[in-house]
């Protein structure tokens, strides 16, 4: 199954009232690559992401998953195999339950009864909410909004896992669930977010966005410890490497800029 | 799915322009709705037949866009846009009304292509006039001289509530929509069953946000009540842009301009 | 389907506008004491969620064909008729300013044809009596299909009377009529039960929301007032501004009235209201002169002739036919010109003062 | 100025559809205090914050703020003295344009036009965004939207500032400058958050929540090192405490829940 490799290649987009968000970003996954992708607000992160799964399509340059260039005739599979979980669950549970939700994306893949069934139950449970399964998704609390919408996407078997601040809203233990839960995932995982604590605990890799444009691309390890890297991106030291009150180290007061 | 977002886009564009600087923009907002709606009037009061004598009414356009700065492309987008229900019910003209009411050399016009020209022509002026209106101006602000021109402040309000949240509900729709689309790989249409949940769902949460922005609102003192919007300074120049443009209007109107010019051109030419 | 500007005439705009306005000044008086509360910014978001739903479009079952969501039952249904109408008005006008749909001097049209309607008579006339004081499944669904279809057919028809008051459409009243109520038969079917499916959401999620069942308590029964006054006050300023213009623009009128009567004339009682309307309107026409146009232009071009005197018109005559032609062509090249030098000259101004 | 204190004896609240969402809430604030209030997701932050100025009334119990009591009567001066930036700054927004909406609030105090001018000018200075005043906020970014949410509150110069999730979808500077910013003030001020490494910089004192109830209340640094108490409560110890890289030290695995 090597062909779950995410290439881009010098991609360039322009929103229709002339903000250029991407100015040539390149990079090449690998299949079961864990990799987070930060940056200040509006460096591209949320822009970048959803050219993976075609739903805005590159004005120059290039995005290919496996062997498929996307493209709009080859939307339905580049849909199939990329599984995208935006920001707000709100925007993901659109279905009157938390079942039926689940059961839309199976619907549309014309699979059978029975198919789709299984896919519902498994997805559940990945996420652990088969409880859920009868409730109305507008009255969920918001870790298990999350968990549904991360549900409704795995219930189509993607191979890739694209998520857009995945940890947004949610209180320590239930953001913590969410970490073991992903790291737990053997998808492909391509993770945006402003919490830095959980790319370096959920990736390996990470690329920092600056501007619409890659200024880092390497071992996150390394690279959210580079003080001016961090700095020159809008970032900062995640912060279980700042103040640690065990060994007093804190290393970070220098690289806050001024007001 | 696109559709929201050329919709915002729309409205961005002409807010764009609006914040821009020109002679046009500067003038008191009410002086050019008054205006606008004057020349508006004035196109309607034509009889069905007449050509000729409204395309003096172009002049008025002409100078604004100029003095406006207005991209002449950005009016004919929208006018391409904007034209189905016009068009379609003077294209009847034609077929219905074919009395020979003009000759031209040796073209005999009938009654129905003259009031097809005249409703298109009419199409264009008064969808021109409004675009107008709103690139030199800015919807904002047109609600404030509203207000100040005596219109209930609770109807302004509205309108600028409206306005306010169309660009935050769009984007909820249009992020619900790329999430459904994402899961719904053939990309047909929504199913009834669907769009019922889909807009219900987004019905929901713009209802909870009305009651969380009514606490914020009442948090910073509201009761209620509206304060008047800031004024503006109504300067000469504002009164001599109405009482030219109403002096051109009115000359248009009675004053054959197109007739007389094209008998002084025939008998120069002779 | 939106009214537009180049369709409509100084009256008939004029009355529509008239009428809308009143109700809304009903309107805005009518809730004032509520809106201290909590109405305010609901308006503002549900008519906003309306303006993004009508943009959401929606395959309809068998027929294959899509539709969108007109908005005047859902929002009546949510806000009660006199909020609903004010977010109608305040929906109907970015559409006029931002998307030409419609235009400023047809807005008191489309105000009233999709506002009035659904707001003030559907909904307390239908579909109140259909879904009852305590609404099931059925009547629900039931109650929404059918005001949705009624108050298109009303808005249709309204269309197609002030197109043909405004005397510029050459299409005969029947034929009119046979052409948009079909079509907006099956627009209102689909906005019915476009209706039906989000209002049946919401009443099994959250069935507070529904204002039938706050309405039972603020406003118990809606009286036929604001309906009656609202049609009084269109048919008035319609008959006032239009026997103004009979007096200046006979052909029109008389041809409007010869297509929806199949009448020449109206018997018009020669005393009483009308003369002392014709009185009342010599005096306060703001166009005094208006007789100077018509006259001259009738000797000079020859291009007015109403449709009962078109028989005997052998006038044409081509030498101010194509005086116009020539003149208007040279009128807009002008205008071309002028544009284009103004903009170049602020150009120019432009580069010397940024 | 003592009577800058809010008080809040045995609050309890019911929403309307039997929610019970704050169970017998106690706590005395002191002039120039500066509390956190944090709590898992639906403990009853929100609900208790939008007690405070008078947004929901006591089903039972009382807070007092100053010498007032909160209740109908007196709500035009308990909302001149407390200011509550709320967690969706779209929700705060709601003129055309900032400048409008920054006056919204000294406007119906019926300040003079001068007064509210410069009550205008003041804060937005204070929050550095005097230049954003003639844009409307549907175009302002995330983290100017959350300053201009701050600015149309001060310009009531409250006593006292209550913070619902003010760090949510900033990027670590915009967070960073955001708590420096709220540092300055010499406001009380009240804030609730997930991102406990916030409080554990802005605030001397917190207040757990859990299931509607406090649970507990003392120095933040006692409290957020406290791992029992976080367990139980939905929290865990703050990041910045937690897996040092640089001593390597992981306190905090231990408390993590399983899944
Ligand atoms: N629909 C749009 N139209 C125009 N410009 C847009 C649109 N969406 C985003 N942008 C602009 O594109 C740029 C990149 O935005 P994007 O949302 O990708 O940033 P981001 O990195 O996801 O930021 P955040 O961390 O705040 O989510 C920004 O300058 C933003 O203002
Ligand atoms: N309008 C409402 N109607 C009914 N129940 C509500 C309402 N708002 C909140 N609740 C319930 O009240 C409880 C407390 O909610 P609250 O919003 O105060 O929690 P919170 O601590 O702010 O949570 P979060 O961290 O997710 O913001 C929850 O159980 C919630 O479901
Ligand atoms: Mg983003
Ligand atoms: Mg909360």
């Amino acid at each position: 199954m090597s062909h779950h490799i995410v290439e881009v290649k010098n991609l360039e987009y322009c929103y229709a009232d002339g903000t250029t968000a991407l100015r040539g970003v390149s990079f090449r996954i690998e299949h079961g690559e864990s990799v987070g992708v930060v940056g200040e607000n509006g460096a591209g992160k949320s822009t970048l992401l959803l050219h993976l799964n075609g739903c805005l399509l590159a004005t120059k340059g290039e995005v290919r998953v496996g062997d498929i260039p996307v493209m709009r005739e080859t939307l339905r599979q580049i849909r199939r195999s990329v599984g995208t979980v935006f920001q707000d669950p709100n925007d993901q549970l659109f279905m009157p339950t938390v079942g039926e939700d689940v059961a839309f994306g199976p619907l549309n893949m014309h699979l059978s009864p029975d198919g789709v069934e299984s896919r519902v139950h498994g997805a559940l449970d990945t996420v652990n909410a088969l409880h859920l399964r009868s409730r109305p998704p507008h009255r969920l609390s918001g870790g298990e909004k999350r968990a549904v919408a991360i549900a409704t996407v795995l219930s189509m078997s993607p191979d890739i896992l694209v998520l857009d601040e995945p940890s947004a809203g949610l209180d320590p233990q239930a953001r913590r669930r969410l970490i073991s839960l992903l790291s737990g995932f053997k998808h492909t995982k391509i993770v945006a977010s402003h919490d830095l604590d959980m790319i370096l605990d959920l990736c390996r890799r990470t690329i920092v966005m600056h501007q619409g444009a890659v200024v880092a691309d390497g071992p996150t390890a390394a690279l959210l410890s580079d003080r001016n890297l961090l700095a020159k991106s809008g970032l900062e030291l995640p912060l279980g490497v700042q103040n640690c009150p065990v060994c007093g180290a804190s290393p970070s007061a220098s690289a806050i800029p001024q007001i | 799915m696109t559709r929201i977002d050329t919709a915002i886009s729309d409205i961005d564009v002409l807010d764009r322009l609006a914040a821009g600087v020109s002679p046009i923009h500067r003038l008191d907002p009410r002086a050019k709705l008054i205006v606008t709606v004057l020349f508006l009037l004035t196109v309607v009061s034509y009889r069905k037949y007449e050509v000729a004598e409204l395309t003096p009414l172009f002049l008025y356009l002409a100078v604004l866009l100029a003095l406006g700065r207005v991209p002449v492309l950005v009016i004919a987008r929208y006018l391409l846009l904007a034209c189905p229900f016009a068009v379609l019910v003077a294209v009847f003209n034609p077929l219905i009304d074919r009395q020979i009411i003009a000759q031209l050399g040796p073209l005999a016009v009938s009654g129905g292509w003259m009031s097809f020209v005249s409703i298109l022509i009419r199409f264009v002026l008064t969808v021109s006039a409004v675009l107008l209106l709103l690139a030199c101006t800015g919807y904002v602000t047109v609600c404030a001289a509203l207000d100040k021109l005596g219109v209930p402040r609770l109807l302004i309000m509205q309108f600028l509530m409206l306005y306010r949240f169309i660009f935050i509900l769009a984007d909820e729709a249009s992020r619900m929509l790329r999430a459904h689309s994402l899961r719904s790989p053939d990309g047909r249409g929504t199913s009834l069953r669907v769009w019922g949940s889909l807009a219900g769902n987004l019905l929901l949460r713009a209802y909870d946000r009305g009651v969380r922005v009514h606490t914020a609102m009442l948090a910073r003192g509201f009761d209620g009540k509206f304060r008047p919007l800031p004024g503006f300074h109504w300067s000469i120049a504002d009164s001599l842009f109405v009482v030219g443009s109403s002096a051109f209007l009115i000359l248009v109107r009675h004053g054959q301009l197109a007739t007389r010019m094209g008998r002084w051109a025939l008998e120069l030419s002779a | 389907m939106h009214m537009a500007d180049a369709l409509i005439s100084p009256p008939v705009g004029g009355a529509m506008w008239a009428a809308s306005i009143a109700l809304a000044a009903y309107s805005a008086r009518k809730i004032e004491p509520e809106i201290a509360e909590r109405k305010i910014p609901l308006m503002g978001v549900v008519g906003a969620f309306v303006f993004a739903a009508q943009m959401i479009n929606v395959t309809i079952p068998v027929t294959g064909s899509s539709g969108h969501l007109g908005g005047g039952m859902i929002l009546t249904i949510l806000l009660g008729p006199h909020a609903a109408f004010l977010v109608m008005f305040s929906i109907l006008a970015v559409q006029a300013l931002f998307f030409a749909d419609g235009g400023l001097l047809a807005l008191g049209c489309n105000v009233f044809n999709l506002g009035f309607w659904p707001c003030f008579v559907v909904y307390p006339l239908v579909f109140k009596k259909i879904v009852g004081a305590s609404p099931t499944h059925r009547r629900l669904m039931t109650g929404s299909i059918v005001s949705g279809v009624l108050s298109l057919q009303l808005g249709a028809f309204c269309v197609v009377l002030q197109t043909l008051m405004s005397g510029i459409s050459e299409l005969p009243f029947g034929t009119f009529l046979l052409l948009m109520q079909p079509i907006h038969l099956a627009i209102g079917i689909i906005e019915g039960i476009v209706t039906a499916a989000l209002v049946s959401f919401v009443w099994h999620a959250r069935p507070e929301l529904l204002e039938l069942s706050a309405d039972r308590k603020l406003e118990p029964s809606m009286s036929l007032k604001p309906v009656l006054t609202a049609l009084a006050i269109a048919a008035l300023v319609t008959g006032v501004l239009l026997s103004w213009f009979a007096s200046t623009h006979p052909d029109g009128l008389e041809w409007a009235m010869f297509r929806i009567t199949g009448k020449e004339e109206l018997a018009a009682p020669e005393d009483g209201v009308h003369a002392t309307l014709a009185r009342f309107q010599e005096k306060t026409a703001f166009m005094p002169d208006y007789d100077f146009a018509e006259t001259s232009a009738i000797q000079e071009t020859g291009i007015e002739h109403s449709e009962e005197d078109a028989e005997s018109w052998p006038a044409v005559s081509a030498g101010t036919s194509v005086a116009g032609v020539v003149g208007g062509g040279i009128v807009l090249i002008l205008a071309v010109l002028i544009g284009m030098s103004l903009r170049l000259i602020q150009r120019r101004r432009g580069t010397v003062t940024p």
